[in-house]
């Protein structure tokens, strides 16, 4: 069928209603209840599921004048915006005390940052793409230094915003290039221009690696890498777990569309380069991550190194690679927020962050160490966690196109990142606890957790259906 | 397109007050060159028969954006900035070899422009306005997003009760 | 009952003897003892029977199972029987049995008796299977059990350390020389195929083609002369030849029984044994036996000379049986293939014989030393004479069975070689000496110590094998051995009787006895002249001429040495410098890295900046 | 004086020498304020692309584009003020290179 | 039930089942994983007995669609040589289970994961798909990890990190080849099966296999462990408890020389024609120079370990002869050395769990006081010393006869090995368990009838294969001609 302007946007136009609930109930309700608004909001994300299933029957269109777009991929991305935003709103629970104030705002930037995220996923023209990507990162800026006594939070959010920022410009000047050669900011207008193996004109081609460098920035990916680990250690954890997998998805979504989707024709022209800086972030993020002592830094790292794998899947240029890209985010994004969710329930008893700190958790909450010890094999990609199942699938695109060495590339980094996932893993199960009083785990963690178990080990057995989803998305579009 | 003479004088006191930007101590004439940029800027879209956007330029950028620089510089009472021979050398180092390599490719990239093909199409404040409330209706409902997100970020990060 | 199942039975009758006694006979004495027995009473039961056969039918009997069949490669597992093996065999059964028997008396008081038996009925299979192999591998399998049957014999007492070393020595010895057999065995396997045909290791059938293949030429005499040495090599090691003897003296640490059951009847024999076996293989290689002959006659000198001064009871007896061993080794090297084994099977009782007697003294005594024996002769009568008996059979005097064996062979030697023959009768003189002045310090004279005064006779369950095992050594020269022999193969050299040489020997053995006899006699004890004398001049000998010392110097500064300089290359060059090295610079590299990240916004915008250009420059240059 | 008719190259070069100034600033100045105003160079020096390119192409949506840059300004403006003030308040200084706790 | 899938899934179910046992009830706990480990030696005893010698190819195939898009299925069977190991990591597997029962901390934790482990392993064994194979090998290394880091002693940080580390490195490098087999053959397919005839129909280019030889040759050739990739084995073994250390020693290192049995030497011939004769010459490192650093150790465990490096040199060795006898060799061989080495690594494993000390010259005399263990060890000191009646002979002389003609010097190596091997062994004997009692352990104890029962089971395995050879070698020598069938005919002539 084809949607009208209310079945297509319906899953937008759920969220603005969410949000315009969550501020009313904001300012209605005592401050002593606002954490439950997050809950609320948790709650009022899961019917999205079932209106993207709906809209996946629908095909792909283009509305608004050619501004939106419906398509598989545009939702496949925004089921993983939306399961993302879930469980970091769940996370959030374990925040309450840390955050000073705002509760309910900060529920609500939650909410922004996804609709900005779907709006991402959407976008068929570079001026929603632009708006979208920025409502996204002012966003984050602000939740970045959500914890306003807390020095590191405001010097994270200082450098994510300077940076952020200049890589917006760079970004912005990239696209006015873009629209100087082509006189279009329509995706699809472009992408007629070009057929496949004609070369790209040089202004465009300087327009278009402007674009791919501000992309990159929001993917980690070497060299626009540097604030990662900084703004990882300062942000508050839900919002690093959030940034870690709602904005580097939306990262390389986008990148997707416009690299991909735009000039698969001319990979040639852009492919050897990224898989260069594949190459280069996988060994930046996963070397620097050894000798971290902090383990949200240490995530920040291990952030850029998954990086460098996605990376992977877009130099390849084939089907196989995006394929893979899909599955790795989705599976990512379970895998990377266990993560995150044991560092909350952890730090919100014990205060630390530091790797030393989580010596005997098996003792003290064994089921807090067995899902650290999951999520951190399914990231380095452990059969049969997810993780694993992606990075395979990347690997096997690198090698079906014949970049050996960059599979070996990826292939040395597992190893390098097994070292250090499994020093925290021997930290956990072998290192005698300083201090032994148990761990108590909220409700909502406690099932995130669970959610988030389930995920990995499921997508990591049975591949099947998030294969072909991701194998969908990438044919549908 | 533009006339030659209005053009290099705007663009040359353009460009001045862009250096005025990021060398002059004081913040308070750093945003005050800010503003003439903005000015400068927006004269060359009146030429380019930019006008609406040339309006908003001065309503909005000079006349809001640029004042709440303006209350933050009053109010941190902010000192005069080291002198430039004071700042970082490697940083300004890094910025002119990167500016001058990047006019560099600029200037290849500038060559191989197409040539102007369309007739001009005055952006007239009804032309834009149709278009934003047709076409471009959703960008501009995120805007306003974007703007709550500012508005709540703001007052959530610098206000000190709620 | 000579059937084809006869073969397995005098096989498998000692496995399953050792079978019972670890599943039943555990906690028993009698029981351990009498399944033993029982199993040695069947096979020589079935040996008898084809003993019996074989007066009459001459042909070989043979009866195998294929054991690994692939292609390109199979192996039988099979048993041949033909006179020598049957002669063999029964020596085997025959005196093993009466060993069994004697045990039972001498190691009443153990109290690990079960075990022993266990041991003892498993090296007896393992000798067995030796002696009925048909082909090359199944020998080798058993060469290697009874390695290591003797391993645990020897090594029996292990809480004495110098047992526990004695063994672990036996063994290791063994396992160097079964180097070059098994190597000699697998160029043995390609020399049977140079013929055109698939590879053996079948007796039968390499003896049926070696002529053919060394007709046609394939083979050069230097390689068929190498492959020839390194099957001696296993030979070398189970039969103690120099310079492999070394383990045989100390083996002496194991139970008496167990020195005569391994160490003078049938394990050391093996060696020689196999000679025989594949004697149509060193038979086609002259220079090969040329090189065996010399080593043979040499280790009869050699180890004769050592026992002339040893005062332990036991160890004269195994230099004895080492330098007996070289005079079967010369024999066969000198194509005596009847001598040898000749030689062999009376050797076989007459030194069990010693041994036992010498165990019976020892049961008595608890020491080894002779200087603390004298006087035995009316207090143990018994032993004291078939002890004699069985010297003066060593010694070789007429009629006794180790004249007639020992004359073969120094007649092949006089035929064939007149300086081994030389070599051979002043080792002859020398036997008669060392036993003379053994019996005479030990059974003659006053006893020399408290022991000695209080000695007993031992009990008939050892004195009953004594008496059995002197028949044999008495008229083991007039049943008809060597004819019985000449059945078994085509090969070897046959000498007539040389009543020269059958006197100079004579000569040569009551010599060394007189002389003994006159040194010794009357009241000898440890400080007397000629003693002193003798080992004053013969500081070497006591040493042994410094082989086990080289061999320890070459275990522990060579062997040793290379061992700990491999281990260091292990530990620094493989662990620390490429295993931790490449871990290390992984890490390095990591902190290094890390230190891009300074922390100031403005270095990683001015990174990101020259990133950006980098990445411009690449692409649009 | 005959000046050279002035073309979409002249004002793509005023667009770009906009650009590097905005980059040095970004660069070397130390208060975050003024960094912020550096950036807003940058965004201006993309504006003026897009509305020169609006131009030659004769196309709208360049001009479009320019409106929601400005918002986009404008909201991140006022996220970087107040970035800027809670660190005065918080941390007493305002130098971007001497806010270094985390490194490394 | 497919009897091979049933293999794999019984470990796995079991440790679901041990999920909800509470970890008091350490009873039940034992009890389910012996069961869940004894069912796997039943069906493989069964298959065992049932199996159709003669019959070239691979039987009781359990094939499942499993991502058809990608060519990936879930395919399972066994062949003889496959079956065999099958037998021999059960075997381990269960008796692994009878040995813990000592283990005292953490049992529930302990058998989770070394259930999952025994899972993993079958898993490789039994994969006729190289997607499922790889998953399953990787699978196997990891519990290893906790496995050693937990219940290990000495330098286990250590020692659990290199050698999870050196196997993964492995295992990425292999996949790499794998990739590129199934990239390059063009099939898009994982089906092992399918390669196996299709490749052998068309073959890859002989130059692209020489380049790819080596991915998996190395990438197995660490877990095998070839020279010099082979520092992780002892160490790990010698920090790993009982239990793993003889599925480690006994099983794990088997699956190296397995892979590159069935996929390299199967799947690349020209390739393993150009880079076995190399293998043949890092194997005669692996057995003389790992005999004599295992001459230079004191640590019981580390004779051992550094002794399994040494012999795993003869497997490498009997599959670079490339012929019927060689391969026949090193199969028979995995099964009789990973017997023999787990056996004596469980009698260790029982001293030190007593003494908590591994250094032979600090025991003495043992044998007076633990008869049986003794009796035990010294069995498997003369099994690995070659001596008839066990496996390991057969096994040896099959490659000392494979070798002789195609890899000359390796042979004498390989002969002089097991000299070397009887040097150091009969040693460890002698000193730990011969001479006059240490009066420090007077109160030792011997196995109960109980703790008897695994290493009667392993011995009796033991002996029964060397004293009748054919009962294993009927069936692998049915399934070794498949894997020569690749090669050159021209070549595979006279290899013998």
């Amino acid at each position: 069928m084809t949607p009208s302007l209310l079945t297509g946007l319906l899953p937008e136009i759920w969220l603005g209603l969410l949000f315009t609930l969550l501020l009313v109930l904001d300012l209605a309700w005592k401050e002593e209840r606002s954490t439950a608004l997050g809950m609320v909001a948790a709650a009022g994300l899961l019917p999205v599921f079932p209106v993207l299933a709906w809209q996946a029957g629908m095909g792909s269109h283009e509305l608004l004048g050619g501004m939106y777009r419906l398509d598989l991929l545009a939702l496949f991305f925004k089921g993983i915006f939306t399961a993302a935003a879930i469980l970091v709103l769940l996370m959030t629970r374990e925040l309450d005390k840390t955050i000073p104030r705002g509760h309910g705002e900060f529920y609500l930037l939650i909410l922004a940052a996804t609709f900005g995220m779907f709006l991402a996923a959407s976008s068929a023209h570079f001026v929603m793409l632009f708006v979208a990507l920025e409502l996204i990162s002012i966003t984050f800026y602000v939740l970045t230094t959500y914890l306003q006594n807390n020095v590191n939070s405001l010097e994270a959010g200082m450098k994510y915003l300077v940076l952020g920022s200049l890589a917006s410009g760079i970004l912005l000047y990239g696209i006015a290039f873009i629209y100087g050669a082509t006189g279009s900011m329509q995706l699809s207008r472009i992408q007629a221009l070009y057929s496949a193996g004609a070369p790209l004109p040089v202004p465009l081609l300087f327009g278009l690696f402007l674009v791919i460098a501000g992309l990159l920035f929001k993917a980690a990916a070497v060299p626009f890498h540097f604030w990662v680990p900084d703004v990882y250690q300062g942000a508050p954890t839900p919002v690093t777990a959030f940034l870690s997998v709602g904005s580097k998805s939306a990262g390389f979504l986008v990148m997707f569309r416009v690299i991909q989707e735009l000039f698969i024709g001319q990979a040639a022209q852009w492919a050897p380069l990224l898989a260069w800086l594949a190459a280069l972030t996988i060994l930046y993020g996963n070397l620097g991550a050894i000798p971290q002592r902090n383990i949200k830094r240490l995530m920040g790292y291990s952030s850029i190194g998954h990086a460098g794998y996605l990376l992977i899947g877009i130099a390849v240029a084939s089907r196989l690679g995006s394929t893979a890209v899909n599955f790795y985010l989705a599976s990512y994004l379970f895998t990377n927020l266990a993560v995150f969710l044991v560092i909350a329930a952890f730090s919100k008893v014990t205060g630390s962050d530091e790797i030393k700190a989580y010596a005997g958790l098996s003792k003290r909450s064994p089921f807090l160490a067995a899902a650290m010890f999951i999520a951190l094999l399914s990231l380095a990609g452990v059969p049969p966690m997810a993780g694993f199942f992606g990075k395979f699938l990347l690997l096997m695109g690198a090698v079906s196109e014949g970049y050996i060495a960059l599979a070996l590339v990826g292939a040395a980094a597992v190893v390098v990142s097994l070292y250090y996932y499994l020093q925290i893993v021997y930290t956990m199960y072998a290192d005698k606890p300083e201090d032994l009083s148990p761990i108590r785990v909220s409700l909502p963690v406690r099932l995130a957790l669970w959610v988030c178990l389930a995920a990995m080990l499921g997508l990591g057995i049975w591949q099947g259906p998030l294969l072909h989803l991701s194998l969908a998305a990438i044919s549908g579009s | 397109m533009i006339h030659p003479a209005l053009f290099y004088t705007v663009s040359a006191l353009t460009v001045a007050s862009a250096l005025g930007v990021i060398l002059a101590r004081r913040p308070i004439y750093a945003v005050l060159s800010l503003v003439l940029v903005l000015f400068g800027l927006s004269t060359l879209f009146v030429a380019l028969h930019a006008f609406f956007v040339a309006a908003i330029q001065i309503v909005v950028y000079a006349g809001a954006v640029l004042v709440l620089f303006l209350f933050v510089v009053m109010l941190l009472d902010m000192e005069p900035e080291a002198l430039l021979r004071a700042r970082n050398k490697t940083m300004m180092g890094v910025g002119i070899l990167f500016g001058l390599f990047f006019l560099g490719q600029l200037a290849a990239v500038a060559k191989a422009l197409p040539a102007a093909t369309g007739k001009p199409l005055p952006g007239t404040t009804a032309a834009i306005g149709k278009l934003l409330f047709t076409t471009y209706a959703l960008p501009f409902e995120a805007a306003s997003l974007l703007l709550l997100v500012g508005i709540i970020g703001a007052i959530v990060l610098a206000k000190k009760k709620l | 009952m000579v059937t084809a199942a006869g073969p397995w039975i005098i096989l498998f009758a000692p496995l399953a003897a050792f079978i019972g006694i670890v599943l039943f006979g555990r906690k028993s004495k009698p029981v351990s003892a009498g399944l033993a027995i029982a199993g040695m009473v069947v096979s020589l039961g079935f040996t008898l029977t084809f003993f019996f056969h074989s007066l009459h039918a001459h042909e070989a009997i043979e009866t195998a199972v294929s054991w690994v069949e692939l292609p390109g490669l199979t192996l039988e597992f099979g048993l041949l029987i033909n006179p020598a093996a049957i002669l063999m065999a029964l020596v085997v059964t025959g005196v093993g049995l009466m060993i069994f028997l004697y045990s039972t008396g001498y190691m009443a008081e153990d109290s690990s008796y079960p075990r022993y038996f266990a041991y003892l009925s498993l090296f007896a299979f393992s000798m067995l299977g030796i002696v009925l192999a048909n082909n090359f591998v199944t020998l080798f399998m058993f060469w290697e059990l009874v390695g290591a049957s003797s391993y645990l014999l020897i090594g029996y007492w292990y809480e004495k350390p110098s047992a526990a070393a004695a063994g672990k020595k036996a063994f290791l010895v063994n396992r160097i020389a079964d180097f070059g057999f098994l190597i000699g065995i697998l160029m043995v396997w390609n020399l049977s195929g140079m013929g055109g045909e698939a590879r053996t290791l079948n007796f039968l059938q390499l003896e049926e083609r070696l002529p053919e293949i060394l007709h046609s030429g394939a083979v050069a005499p230097g390689l068929l002369a190498a492959i020839v040495l390194l099957v001696f090599c296993g030979v070398l090691g189970k039969s103690a030849q120099f310079p492999l003897h070394v383990w045989l003296p100390d083996a002496m640490e194991g139970p008496t029984p167990v020195s005569a059951l391994i160490h003078a009847a049938t394990m050391v024999a093996a060696g020689v044994y196999l000679i025989g076996r594949v004697f149509f293989l060193f038979w086609a290689s002259p220079e090969a036996l040329a090189v065996i002959a010399a080593i043979g006659g040499f280790t009869a000198l050699f180890a004769a000379s050592l026992a002339l001064v040893e005062n332990d009871i036991k160890r004269v007896l195994a230099f004895s049986t080492l330098s007996q061993l070289g005079y079967m080794v010369m024999a066969l090297g000198l194509g005596g293939y009847v001598a040898g084994t000749y030689h062999l099977t009376t050797h076989a009782f007459f030194k069990a014989l010693l041994f036992l007697g010498a165990g019976s003294v020892i049961h008595a005594l608890h020491t080894n030393d002779i200087w603390q024996m004298g006087g035995l002769a009316k207090k143990m009568p018994a032993t004291t004479f078939t002890f004699l008996a069985a010297t003066l059979a060593l010694a070789g005097i007429f009629p006794l069975s180790g004249f007639w064996s020992k004359d073969e062979i120094l007649a092949v030697a006089f035929e064939r070689n007149k300086l081994l023959w030389a070599v051979g009768t002043l080792s002859a003189a020398m036997t008669a000496f060392y036993m003379g002045r053994v019996f005479c310090v030990a059974f003659l004279g006053k006893p020399r110590s408290h022991h000695a005064e209080h000695a007993h006779e031992s009990p008939p369950s050892m004195t009953v094998p004594l008496w059995i095992l002197t028949v044999p050594t008495l008229i083991g020269g007039f049943i008809g051995i060597p004819q019985y022999l000449h059945h078994a193969t085509e090969a070897g050299l046959h000498v007539e009787f040389n009543l020269f040489v059958a006197l100079i020997s004579t000569l040569a053995a009551v010599g060394g006895l007189g002389l003994a006899y006159a040194v010794y006699a009357r009241g000898a004890r440890p400080g007397l002249k000629g003693q002193e004398l003798l080992s004053r001049l013969a500081v070497p000998l006591s040493r042994k001429f410094w082989v086990d010392e080289m061999y320890s110097w070459i275990n522990q500064n060579v062997q040793q040495r290379f061992a700990d300089l491999l281990a260091l290359f292990e530990r620094f060059i493989i662990i620390q410098l490429c295993v931790n090295g490449v871990a290390k610079v992984t890490g390095l590299a990591g902190s290094l890295l890390r230190t891009a990240q300074t922390g100031k916004v403005q270095t990683y915008a001015a990174m990101l900046l020259a990133g950006l250009g980098f990445l411009l420059y690449l692409n649009l240059k | 004086m005959s000046l050279p008719p002035v073309g979409l190259p002249h004002l793509i070069g005023l667009s770009g020498i906009l650009f590097v100034i905005g980059l040095v600033g970004v660069l070397t100045r130390r208060n975050i304020l003024l960094i912020l105003l550096s950036l807003e160079l940058i965004l201006n020096a993309a504006n003026l692309a897009f509305v020169a390119f609006s131009r030659a192409h004769g196309d709208l949506s360049g001009q479009i584009m320019v409106f929601f840059v400005m918002i986009v300004a404008a909201a991140e403006v006022t996220v970087g003020l107040a970035i800027t003030v809670l660190l005065s308040r918080l941390a007493g200084k305002l130098n971007a290179d001497e806010m270094r706790n985390l490194k490394w | 039930m497919n009897p091979v899938t049933s293999i794999i899934l019984a470990p796995v179910i079991g440790a679901l089942i041990l999920l909800v046992i509470p970890q008091r009830q350490e009873g039940w706990i034992k009890r389910v994983s012996a069961i869940a480990t004894l069912i796997p030696v039943a069906l493989a005893l069964w298959m065992v007995f049932r199996f159709p010698v003669g019959e070239a190819g691979y039987h009781w195939v359990h094939r499942i669609a499993w991502l058809p898009a990608l060519g990936i299925q879930y395919q399972v069977g066994v062949d003889g040589i496959s079956l065999t190991l099958l037998l021999l990591h059960t075997l381990c597997g269960f008796t692994g289970v009878l040995v813990s029962y000592r283990i005292k901390e953490r049992v529930k934790e302990y058998y989770l994961f070394y259930l999952l482990l025994i899972g993993g392993v079958a898993g490789v064994f039994a994969s006729l798909d190289l997607f499922f194979f790889y998953l399953f090998y990787e699978m196997a290394v990891i519990p290893m990890f906790p496995l050693i880091g937990i219940w290990g002693s000495g330098e286990k940080a250590y020692a659990t990190m290199k050698l999870t580390l050196y196997l993964t490195a492995g295992a990425v490098l292999a996949l790499i080849g794998l990739l590129a087999i199934y990239a390059v053959s063009g099939t898009h397919s994982f089906d092992l099966i399918f390669l196996e005839h299709f490749l052998r129909q068309n073959p890859i280019p002989g130059d692209l296999q020489r380049w790819l030889f080596p991915f998996l040759l190395i990438g197995f050739g660490v877990i095998a462990p070839m020279w010099p990739f082979h520092s992780w084995s002892p160490l790990g073994h010698a920090a790993a408890p009982s239990a793993v250390s003889m599925l480690h020693a006994g099983v794990l290192m088997k699956l190296g020389s397995y892979a590159i049995l069935r996929v390299a030497v199967q799947l690349l011939p020209e390739g393993a024609y150009t880079w076995l004769p190399w293998v043949a010459g890092l194997s005669i490192m692996n057995m003389v120079y790992g005999g004599f650093v295992a001459m230079a150790q004191k640590d019981m465990k580390f004779i051992i370990g550094y002794s399994s490096s040494s012999h795993m040199g003869y497997v490498l060795l009997g599959i670079a002869c490339l012929n019927p006898v060689g391969l026949n060799g090193a199969v028979l061989l995995m099964f009789a050395h990973g017997i023999m080495t787990a056996t004596a690594f469980a009698a260790v494993g029982h001293i030190y769990d007593q003494t908590h000390t591994r250094i032979a010259s600090e025991w003495g005399g043992l044998a007076r006081q633990v008869p049986f263990i003794a009796t035990v060890f010294i069995m498997a000191a003369l099994a690995s010393a070659g001596l008839p009646g066990f496996g390991n002979f057969v096994a040896e002389l099959l490659v000392f006869f494979a070798s002789w003609n195609t890899h000359r010097w390796a042979a004498l190596a390989s002969i002089l090995g097991i000299v070397i091997t009887a040097f150091y062994m009969l040693r460890a004997v002698s000193t730990g368990f011969f001479g006059p009692l240490n009066p420090r352990w007077v109160k030792l104890q011997d196995a109960t009838l109980f703790e008897k029962v695994p290493y009667l089971i392993l011995l009796a395995a033991l002996m029964l294969v060397g004293c009748w050879p054919k009962l294993l070698l009927d069936m692998i020598s049915t399934s070794t001609p498949a894997v020569l069938s690749h090669l050159d005919p021209l070549k595979a002539v006279a290899r013998l």
